[in-house]
């Protein structure tokens, strides 16, 4: 079982999603965070002075699905939020190695 | 003490000038007394209903900030503000005096421009009496702003608001109102009944909302591919209510004020626009109920505001159950017009087109309809006649102004800037800046 | 100019109709026309009291909106939006008649409903007073929305707030007020002293409110089943201290305005209604202080609300140095009460049977003990006697009410609507989208 | 019917009590009835603009709550509510009488404290005249809670609005105003012009805040080792811009209630306050568009209220014309005005000293070159005396005040509670529970 | 060393945490999330209209623990935090191959 | 690769970015979390009654870098957020098995 992290730009979060059901994955975990990196952020001015804001607005997808599914879900994620743009985002694979079902206590494949 | 007496003298000195302060009263000098002191009543009430019809510049504001979302939150703000303010500078140079100045042809007033019919010393109520017909001139560009809200340039928004207070607004304002001080026009003279504005001032907005509407197109993400309609909700309803609210409050001055006198006849006026705004809620409510299965709030505030708009023609010429049913229709007009403009894809974000075009005509024709004197078709006649007017003034108007707008420095802002936000693309700003943003409506 | 000496015509017009406008003054004509301005003051004056007291809505569902969860903002809203919509409309129809109306028993009028009392053409002060009136009516209903904040299902509370303004309200209110039009109750004969209705309003409101708060239950999680308080924090206290400044400012139309005219006597009540509101602050505050070691700001708040109620009842017979002596004890008399309430676990949201409640009584005791006329045993009788049948009145209805309700249409949402919150379950919306709500305060 | 009656009886009775009511009109009656009714029409006007001044409170407290940060939101909330409270209290004790006490020697009043001027059956105007100026006192004493925003200990600031109130603005308002009631000051005599308090109110109120600033220093994080200027954003814009709005609406209170009488001077002063926002408002916009690149909102909002305070003084005695020249330059001056005291590390969070000190001035000196009846250098000597008076007066005074608190009880909270927030620190509270806070700006 | 993450309904952390202190466990992260899966979200109406919240709020908890106690704390997860509807979430464990104190600078075991 | 997690004080967060920058790391992505551990909550009151809140707001930092890197990064983190006083936070090391950059669809070392 792995874990599929993707920070994406929030407007393409509806897209992933659908690309994400269509290709049969039951459920997801999403978070607002604040992302840094190549994108550089922007300044603002309060009553006469500059600021800048570094870190942009992002959404982070969680999605625990089973090894075999791990490259379908990766290209279909790449394909759903993808524009060519910096700042796009980025997808990591990290291993998980259990989960259970709060409701029925079932573990691991039976629980996702 | 000192001062009562003082009073006294001053009444008599104003009084009759002629005599020396000290002159013992005489009838003659009581009847001019008299007559002073209820024009200091004039003064009094006109002033305070002008600064109660400023107020429903916040009440826009906060009913405008609270149906979008809060990455335009300071730009709607800064719409409110400052079209308020450029309003005040382009009415006072030009507006009022093609609306009230001298009117030989009946289709503009041509004295008065730079409040210049004042001259220290003189009768200042030519003051007290543009004081309240700025706040009118201002309600009627500030509609504007709510139907445009999310997508359009500030600037451009800016030039709108002080074309509209100099020109647009006065000159069909001269048609219907220009009597009421130096002017005159054609419209008025053909007995044209439209108290305090459901034509002249909400009308003349909504129209306007509706060819900016248009001239903008919808919001990005509004409607679907499939023609389907996605909302956007608002991003603060509590403060849309309380902008109701502040709106309620306002029409007490907005509508009894039109009387520009104290007198009795503004006891009927509050209870007209009271009871037409809680029935106009209360058949919104309904409606909204039966359609979509839930109480729908924006909808009900609508139907406040869509109950207020309606009676401001004929407050002061149809009795309060008259009121009621003229708000318990404008209530449920107002439901049915909202979907309907979603329906063929006129995107307005605050339903300005819905509570004050619409209703504003709804309003004019009741004023006929309901008329406390009696009706008769050349009554209706005329007010359908002032209606259509005002549509083809403003929306005409409306349609020219915003077309040279875009084919010049441009309407409507980049898409990136209003995924972003107007609120940084604008003004370099953010609202909310301690508070995590909920990006993931979806 | 023209527009003065119409008004000098108006005025010998209206005056001696008898003779033709240009006939000169008469001592006579000038006595009426006197009068007659003193009636346009006493118009002005009572409707922008009324326009004031109408502008409390706002205030009541600030705080109350302020004082409760962000997941039934709009709930709120709603309740307060339209508790004074259906106000409006059943006052108009029954509440009026019952309460101002031709009252042969001393019980309840019987005459003026659906404001019948007016007829075009003829004196419009019945329009002027009902207007003043119908604002109090609803600041009555509204009252009890706070206590019965965040569990109450909306439909229920709809007709809850019919059944007020049409009946119970307007009952109490003619054995007390009645005789200000054509009514006269059993109480005011007795010389019952509540000037502005620290009892036929608030305390009205108040025990209504515990008969709510005692029918629905406290809301989920309130009270751990070891019976500790665990307080439910509200979502937004800027919003609830703006409340209070609108209250505040509201009372300054609520109190001398209760003269329905211009004279001397309302300077006396503005600065009373002010030092008592600023005394309940601060003994409020300094109370919290000693109690909770910290100056908390919900109990400064309740205090200004609490020193206003205080004074309602005795503002025009009480010096303006009792005043701050009834504010101060009723600053520290709502913390105490807010504590009591909570301890017996009566779940009061915002406070308003303390703040209304407790407090109004108070109030109406002290404006028989602080009269400037000096007191007596009598007096002290008589204000008892119109605490104590408040009460009885108004809590029994209110539990007859309630308890009727829930046997039909339910008073109570279900746990799982009250968990996910009444915006969604009432009314299918949110009232901050666009913020990342934070659910977990723990 | 029996009202109008019942009035004319009651006119005669007050008019001529010595004849009983029933007596036939007379000249001398009616002459006396009139003034009697003006005085009413004074009494009404007086009080209605002191609750719009009232109302001022909770502008401030919404625009200095929206101009800082969440995390001490109730704070600056519950200092705005406590200073106009501890305001009452104190100006009813001590500093109506220093203020319009007797005035022996032009310094200070000596007699009327705790309002012993009124006798209940007295003449009653002095409670009006009280009402209307304890709002005055009480604004000069809230602006300064602004400058001392998110840094100031809550009990230090409670002792320091008492002082204030009870004397550092008496005083000083005893040498402008004195002779309005039974003082009479040196400064006044010399033919100084501050008709509604530009130097009085907002001047002072100015330079408090500056030794205030001063005093406390800036706020943790506001400047960089290097020196650079650090902004911290406010929390709550569309709040921030309500608070204007609503603050607007109070000048049209401040500036013509000024009058105390209802007259038609009011009308030249409205005029003139709307036109000199209105003016400030664009002129501040666009020197922040030239100077930084967009129209910062920030600036316009203070752009408004800079116009307001530089009308303040001579709103009655400068054209329409003029006003808008003194609000034009009043908007430029503010912007330069925050940009320079943020050079200087002067941290002031919503931009007080440049609003109220610096515009406060500018009006003041602007009232003598504008005046209508023309202007001469004597004439701006007396007003650049006056204007320096106050500075010495209000900014020594301040100094001496803020240096004793921070000797005794201290005046700043510690680094840790500054950082965590002033609402938990100074009341256990949080402002807003249910949203996420964003700790991230950067 | 091993990472739990529990997706959770949001009025069930209080028990959560008691539950987990009672363990002995030391401490924990959590955050606001929103999630997806078998449990629906829901329509609501915005003037007039209607439209989807397919997310639904959840509350996310991270606790990283010593390998030996990890059976025992999804346990009491599981036991805290079950209600036997649809929603109630899921448990995932994570490796962890080291952590830090940043007061101390203490590592792995000691640092938590 | 790994992901290392950093849960800080918010007020270091600008420091930790200008310590990680300074290290040569291109992007980072952050989040609002809250904390329970060692450093105790507060209590708090509303309207006369009081509440506990045990949950301290704190910043997650998530990073992802090159093995080598890792040891550095956490040298960093722990220099640049370290005050000594109780809450500091803690620093975790989770494996990463792959990256994608979903601009260009580079894979793992590329991606970040
Ligand atoms: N090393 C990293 N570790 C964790 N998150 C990262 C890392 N690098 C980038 N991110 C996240 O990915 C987002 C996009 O990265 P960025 O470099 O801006 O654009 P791109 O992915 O197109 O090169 C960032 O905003 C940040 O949230
Ligand atoms: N594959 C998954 N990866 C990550 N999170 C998931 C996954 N499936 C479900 N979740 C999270 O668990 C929550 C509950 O799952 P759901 O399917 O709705 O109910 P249940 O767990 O009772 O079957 C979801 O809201 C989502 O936050
Ligand atoms: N076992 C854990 N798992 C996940 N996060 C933890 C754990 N222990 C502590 N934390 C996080 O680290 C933060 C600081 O821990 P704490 O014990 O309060 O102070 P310190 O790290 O100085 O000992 C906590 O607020 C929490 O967010």
């Amino acid at each position: 079982m792995k874990k599929i992290e993707a920070i994406i730009k929030p407007f393409k979060l509806e897209d992933l999603k659908n690309g994400l059901t269509a290709i049969g994955v039951k459920g997801m975990t999403i978070s607002e965070v604040k992302g840094f990196g190549r994108q550089k952020g922007h300044s603002e001015i309060f009553r006469g002075a500059e600021y800048r804001v570094d870190f942009v607005p992002k959404v982070k997808i969680e999605v625990v699905v089973e090894t075999d599914l791990v490259e379908k879900v990766v290209q279909t994620i790449v394909s759903a939020t993808n524009t060519g743009s910096i700042g796009d985002g980025k997808v990591f694979i990290l291993p998980v190695e259990g989960a259970v079902r709060i409701r029925t206590g079932e573990r691991d494949a039976d629980a996702i | 003490m000192k001062k009562k007496l003082l009073l006294v003298l001053l009444l008599l000195f104003w009084a009759v000038p002629v005599f020396a302060g000290d002159e013992p009263p005489t009838v003659e000098s009581n009847a001019a007394a008299i007559a002073l002191v209820q024009t200091h009543a004039d003064y009094v009430w006109t002033l305070v209903a002008a600064a109660l019809v400023f107020f429903m510049q916040a009440g826009f504001a906060m009913v405008e900030t609270g149906f979008t979302r809060a990455k335009n939150a300071v730009n709607i703000m800064m719409k409110n503000l400052m079209d308020f303010c450029m309003g005040s500078i382009f009415y006072w140079a030009f507006g009022f005096a093609l609306m009230f100045g001298v009117n030989s042809t009946g289709f503009f007033g041509t004295t008065g421009f730079f409040l210049s019919d004042f001259t220290p010393g003189g009768d200042p109520w030519v003051l007290a009496f543009w004081m309240f017909q700025v706040v009118f001139a201002a309600t009627a560009a500030t509609i504007v702003s709510g139907a445009m809200a999310e997508r359009t340039k500030f600037v451009s928004y800016l030039i709108y608001s002080a074309i509209v207070s100099a020109f647009i607004y006065p000159i069909f304002g001269s048609w219907a109102w220009g009597g009421l001080f130096h002017g005159g026009g054609w419209l008025e003279k053909l007995g044209f009944i439209d108290f305090a504005g459901s034509t002249v001032v909400h009308s003349m907005g909504g129209w306007i909302s509706l060819a900016g509407a248009i001239a903008l197109g919808p919001r990005i993400g509004k409607y679907t591919k499939d023609g389907k309609v996605k909302p956007i909700p608002g991003h603060n309803l509590p403060l849309a209510a309380l902008g109701v609210f502040i709106l309620w409050l306002g029409w007490f001055g907005f509508n009894p004020g039109s009387t520009t006198a104290a007198n009795k006849d503004i006891a009927m006026i509050f209870v007209n626009t009271n009871l037409a705004a809680a029935a106009g809620a209360i058949t919104a409510l309904i409606a909204a109920w039966k359609l979509f299965g839930k109480p729908d709030a924006g909808m009900a505030l609508n139907g406040v505001l869509a109950g207020l708009v309606a009676i401001t023609a004929g407050c002061a010429n149809v009795t309060p159950l008259s009121s009621i049913i003229i708000g318990a229709i404008a209530g449920v007009l107002v439901v049915l017009s909202v979907i309907f403009f979603d329906k063929i894809h006129v995107d307005d974000p605050v339903g300005a087109i819905s509570v004050h075009g619409m209703n504003g005509a709804w309003g004019t024709l009741a004023a006929g309809i309901f008329n406390i004197g009696g009706t008769s078709a050349g009554m209706i006649g005329v007010q359908l006649l002032g209606i259509a007017t005002c549509f083809a003034w403003s929306f005409g108007t409306g349609m020219i102004l915003f077309a040279i707008l875009k084919k010049t420095i441009g309407l409507r802002v980049t898409p990136e800037e209003e995924m972003e936000g107007l609120d940084f693309g604008e003004h370099g700003a953010t609202a909310y800046p301690d508070f995590q943003a909920s990006t993931t409506l979806s």
